[in-house]
């Protein structure tokens, strides 16, 4: 599911654009020093492929409904992480700007959350090590469900995290969690089948293009890799926990909203009001939040918790936290990883 | 969204992209900058602001007349990227029951004036982001980015994307007419026909790319895309464009001016009630 | 039978993005009838033969097959009398291999597997592909594919055979095969292409289109000596026609034309 | 000149998945001719047109383009002397205008911006496509995309063209177009196609291909008249020869095939 620009707050999305201009630098930057030049093509004809493919629907048997591929999976595993999170990243502006699907200033979360997780840590951390060198039929379905649920869920996550963070939408954290992960466990479901269904098709239909395919994968290093998943899982946990933590409990939040008072309420106010939008309206960036919380509250003459009330609290303490849980997130994933290759000869 | 229609969607908003009026021959750079700004200082008011958004509507409503884009194509774009919006926002009103004020009988919450802020903000952002496309067209809207610092690869990239799209999508479209004439029923695919038809139309893809990349190499590609030659510059023109709308934002960021007209008998009165007493 | 009439009244059609295809088109095509449809590139043609199996369904105008107009009510009875073959083969075969591709079409429409492997040795023998049924489409030349195309269609066992450039890539012995096969077939054909002497070979009637409209329609021997319509409609004499190297003749109906003579 | 002429010395290709596409071909073109390639569906003719601009390089024996060899180390000059067009042109427009498109060429090879501009109008000229420059590629119609895929190695001024297919799908009237423009192009043409009409009026020498071996090469008049050497390559006589309906010439060479005569 696309974030939405309506739900996003200029901080936020800021934020996210920032973090995916920084992923699709140093991928382009990557595939400058790498790229056998056959792959611009095949990346733009392949982002197309996707882009044409998502508009088809199969009907999922039992159910009455219909699903469609995703494509980002199946693009990291054709093309390797960098290319395919830059075909990815095409798709999705195409979207944004035919369809409105997003928008544009949301682009940057669609990009970090459709195009980073399955790219950067769902196929080398998952479908790698589980779909292993000679991948079988049944380990690329494995392989391909369990990377597919798993990205889509930490993409489903994101949006979650970005909407509470924003502040337009009252959606208390714990209940948007629990509609947004079921949902996707669903929908990660069909893109994990669909593509493993490509993917064996591909298999039988043209073995030496995955031959092909797997070399390129194995000489790839995976260093570059755990040093942008470190650098994102710095971003996001650092930056988007100032907004996150800051109101961890959607609920506690609204309460909040509930004995604080907004400024159409009180009209009487008119020049102080003014003057307060006038501060507000120059810290639309996300700088903001580096100013002194004092200053905005002498200058309008206003409590500080009804100036910086839609706008998430800075605090040293929840960026270090956010910090913490990202390191761990990241160490926890690294586990998994090693885990799960590990098990993975063992599984052949 | 079937594939049909959505390729009907693209081939008409790039349609109207080839017209030529003086919004359309300004440079894309500006009008993406102009854009870019809009967006982020309509989303930065605050949630509760519903009033103070109506005048952020002039922007798209200008650049759709100046560029001849036809007002009901972004209207209902608009209405079909309402969805998602609203399953998120739909809450606001059940949860945040805070009384503002009261309008006659009617109670104004704080939950509905944020959702009604949010449909807003989501009518705004598609038909501003539609109006650049239909006055800009795809291709300048990349090249101004890539002007503007994209990177190189990303901007070739999107540019076969779009041009590979509209070749890929007819041959997914006669495939799928081809197999609606031997079904009995005009129903989806099942997962096993679905996957050898995008299982085809993959290794046809693929072939393409292997072709394509032949036919750059014939033509001297080494790697490396030679340098788009700028089409427009930033002249007067666009100088004009980006500060008419640069003030106006700003002013109407600061300024709620709806809010203001409505104020203004209690200027006029003194401390006298308001509208909303 | 009169239940195998094709026609099209007053059909007008114009793609979604605004570029008028057909514009008022009236033609009658009678049973067993074999009509060719020739005319300019994006004259109309593949659209006026998406109206007859409903690919397209009409905007202005009435189309019948036989009793039945074509309507979204009655598409699944108009798709199993009209075949129609795309002008790509790899368009139309989607199935992992050739039996299943050539059998999707029989088991769709209900029948058990037993009868529709039948249909599927009978069609494929038909057009000479036997000998390939087992294997993957897309390894195919393109005569094949265009051959087993053709059998997939044929397996629907339609009463009206329609196809879209079917000689196109196809070399001269492929196309011969091609033009015995429709040769044999004797339910009505439409035959939508740029080759006109195998319209000349396969048609007694021939319909020329031109900007989405029928500029003539008549007795295909007539239609080819005009070269005033020709030209008009963007189109030549067949090659048959034009002056033979061997005996010279033909030279002053096509000189008008730079007929250039034989180098070898 | 003799640093056109093309020269292949036992060259023999397979491709990757193990299918054999040419064994042990011999051919030497020189400067200004005009060769035909034809032969059944996969008998290997793009394949080796590929070799002669470095697309494939030789697995065994030798491809000679002037006095350069084609190796790895020289693709770059090989492909500065040789122009390909491709069978699709979808495939050889990739750029967002066909002003670009045309320009990309000239481009790579170092020229300066103004330079490249000309060559543009010049190559646009030439195919009567010069109102189309500012057209994005994926607009245009079929015989369009043709004519632009033209002007694009055009614009390269190679010294040797080389065409896949040029006619295939174009109306009679575009097909003719394309003859006149490429009979006016003086250099070295090599042609692959299934239209052995257009041969008949391009080129003075043909050379004929069967399973990725050379069966005849000599003059193209004499090659179709040998009915025997044409049916054993699945081929057939250039639709021209084969019995004039207006003069009934021309039947007896070709009463070995099944010639229908017209109907209408
Ligand atoms: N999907 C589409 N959307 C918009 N316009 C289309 C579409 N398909 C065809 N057209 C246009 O409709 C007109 C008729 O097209 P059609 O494909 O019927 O021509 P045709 O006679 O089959 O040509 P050809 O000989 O090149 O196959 C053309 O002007 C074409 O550009
Ligand atoms: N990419 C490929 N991989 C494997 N085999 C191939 C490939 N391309 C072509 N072939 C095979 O190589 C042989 C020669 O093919 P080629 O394309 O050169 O034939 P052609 O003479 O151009 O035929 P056509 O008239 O159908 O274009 C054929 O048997 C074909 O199946
Ligand atoms: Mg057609
Ligand atoms: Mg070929």
């Amino acid at each position: 599911m696309h974030m939405a620009d309506a739900l996003l707050s200029p901080a936020v999305g800021g934020t996210m654009w920032a973090a995916s201009a920084g992923l699709l630098a140093y991928s382009s930057s990557r595939l400058k020093t790498t790229l056998d030049d056959n792959r611009v093509p095949l990346m733009g004809v392949l982002a197309a492929f996707v882009f044409a493919a998502q508009m088809i629907n199969f009907s999922i048997p039992g159910t009455g409904s219909s699903g469609h591929l995703g494509g980002g999976l199946i693009l990291a595993v054709l093309l390797g992480p960098h290319a395919a999170f830059l075909s990815i990243a095409s798709v999705l502006a195409v979207q944004a700007l035919f369809f409105a699907d997003g928008g544009l200033l949301a682009l940057g979360c669609n990009i970090f959350n459709l195009g980073f997780f399955p790219c950067f840590l769902c196929y080398p951390f998952i479908f790698k090590p589980l779909a292993g060198e000679a991948p079988s039929r049944g380990r690329l379905m494995t392989a391909s469900v369990i990377a597919a649920v798993v990205g889509l869920q930490m993409g489903a996550f994101g949006v979650v995290l970005e909407t509470v963070a924003s502040g337009i939408s009252e959606l208390p954290f714990n209940s948007f969690v629990l509609l947004m992960q079921p949902i996707h466990l669903a929908i990660g479901l069909v893109e994990g089948v669909v593509t493993a269904a490509l993917l064996v098709f591909l298999h039988k239909a043209r073995p030496e293009l995955f031959g092909a395919a797997q070399q390129n994968a194995k000489t790839r290093s995976l260093r570059p890799v755990i040093v942008g998943l470190a650098l994102a899982a710095m971003v996001v946990g650092g930056g988007l926990s100032w907004f996150a933590a800051g109101d961890p409990d959607g609920l506690e939040w609204s309460m909040a909203k509930v004995s604080g008072k907004e400024e159409l309420e009180a009209p009487e106010h008119g020049i102080h009001s003014t003057l307060g939008s006038l501060q507000k309206s120059f810290a639309f960036l996300p700088d903001y939040n580096f100013k002194e919380p004092e200053a905005t509250a002498t200058d309008s003459g206003k409590p500080e918790a009804q100036q910086t009330e839609s706008w998430p609290n800075v605090s040293a303490g929840t960026s270090i936290s956010g910090l913490l849980g990202g390191f761990m997130t990241l160490c926890l994933a690294g586990l998994v990883a090693l885990l799960l290759r590990r098990r993975a000869p063992s599984k052949a | 969204m079937g594939l049909d229609s959505a390729l009907h969607e693209i081939r008409h908003l790039d349609d109207l992209s080839s017209k030529d009026t003086p919004t359309h021959r300004l440079d894309a750079r500006a009008k993406v900058l102009v854009t870019l700004f809009y967006l982020v200082s309509m989303l930065s008011l605050g949630r509760y602001e519903v009033s103070a958004l109506l005048p952020f509507a002039a922007f798209p409503l200008l650049l759709a007349v100046q560029g001849e884009v036809p007002l009901a194509l972004l209207l209902r774009r608009a209405a079909l990227a309402l969805p998602f919006v609203i399953f998120v926002g739909i809450f606001n009103p059940l949860i945040d029951r805070a009384v503002h004020f009261h309008v006659g009988p009617l109670a104004i919450t704080g939950g509905m004036l944020s959702f009604a802020s949010i449909v807003l903000r989501s009518l705004l952002a598609v038909t501003t982001g539609l109006a650049l496309v239909a006055v800009t067209g795809f291709d300048q809207i990349c090249r101004a980015l890539g002007r503007l610092g994209m990177p190189t690869t990303l901007l070739v990239q999107l540019q076969f994307l779009y041009r590979y799209l509209f070749v890929l999508a007819d041959e997914a479209l006669r495939m799928l007419h081809a197999r609606v004439q031997r079904c009995a029923k005009n129903n989806h695919p099942t997962l096993r026909e679905y996957r050898t038809l995008l299982g085809s139309l993959l290794l046809r893809t693929l072939d393409r790319a292997g072709r394509v990349h032949q036919a750059m190499l014939c033509r001297g590609f080494d790697g490396q895309m030679p340098d788009l030659r700028p089409t427009t510059t930033f002249g007067p023109a666009e100088w004009r464009f980006c500060a008419i709308w640069g003030l106006f934002l700003i002013a109407v960021r600061i300024l709620n001016i709806p809010q203001h007209l409505g104020n203004l008998p209690l200027y006029l009165g003194g401390k006298a009630g308001g509208l909303f007493p | 039978m009169s239940h195998h009439i094709v026609e099209l009244k007053g059909l007008s059609f114009r793609y979604p993005d605004g570029t008028p295809a057909l514009d008022s088109i009236d033609l009658t095509i009678h049973h067993g009838e074999s009509v060719g449809l020739v005319g300019a590139n994006g004259a109309g043609k593949s659209t006026l033969l998406q109206h007859l199996c409903g690919v397209h369904v009409p905007q202005a105008g009435r189309v019948r097959v036989g009793d039945v107009p074509v309507l979204p009510s009655t598409l699944g009875e108009v798709r199993r009398t009209v075949g129609l073959v795309f002008q790509d083969p790899d368009d139309q075969l989607f199935m992992p291999t050739v039996a299943e591709d050539v059998a999707f079409g029989p088991l769709n429409i209900g029948l058990p597997p037993e009868e529709a492997a039948q249909r599927v040795d009978e069609a494929l023998a038909q057009v000479d592909a036997l000998h390939l049924k087992h294997r993957p489409p897309h390894r195919l030349s393109g005569g094949e594919k265009r051959a087993v195309a053709i059998a997939t269609v044929l397996a629907c066992l339609p009463d009206i055979m329609v196809m879209d450039e079917p000689s196109a890539n196809l070399d001269p012995h492929s196309r011969r095969l091609l033009i015995n096969l429709l040769r044999s077939f004797h339910h009505t054909k439409i035959l939508a292409t740029h080759d006109l002497d195998m319209v000349l070979d396969l048609c007694e009637r021939t319909v020329v289109m031109h900007k989405g409209r029928i500029m003539a329609d008549g007795p295909t021997g007539e239609l080819f000596s005009d070269i005033e319509l020709l030209t008009a409609c963007a189109l030549e004499p067949p090659l048959r026609m034009q002056g033979c190297p061997l005996c010279g003749a033909g030279k002053e109906v096509v000189s008008e034309l730079t007929v250039p003579s034989a180098s070898g």
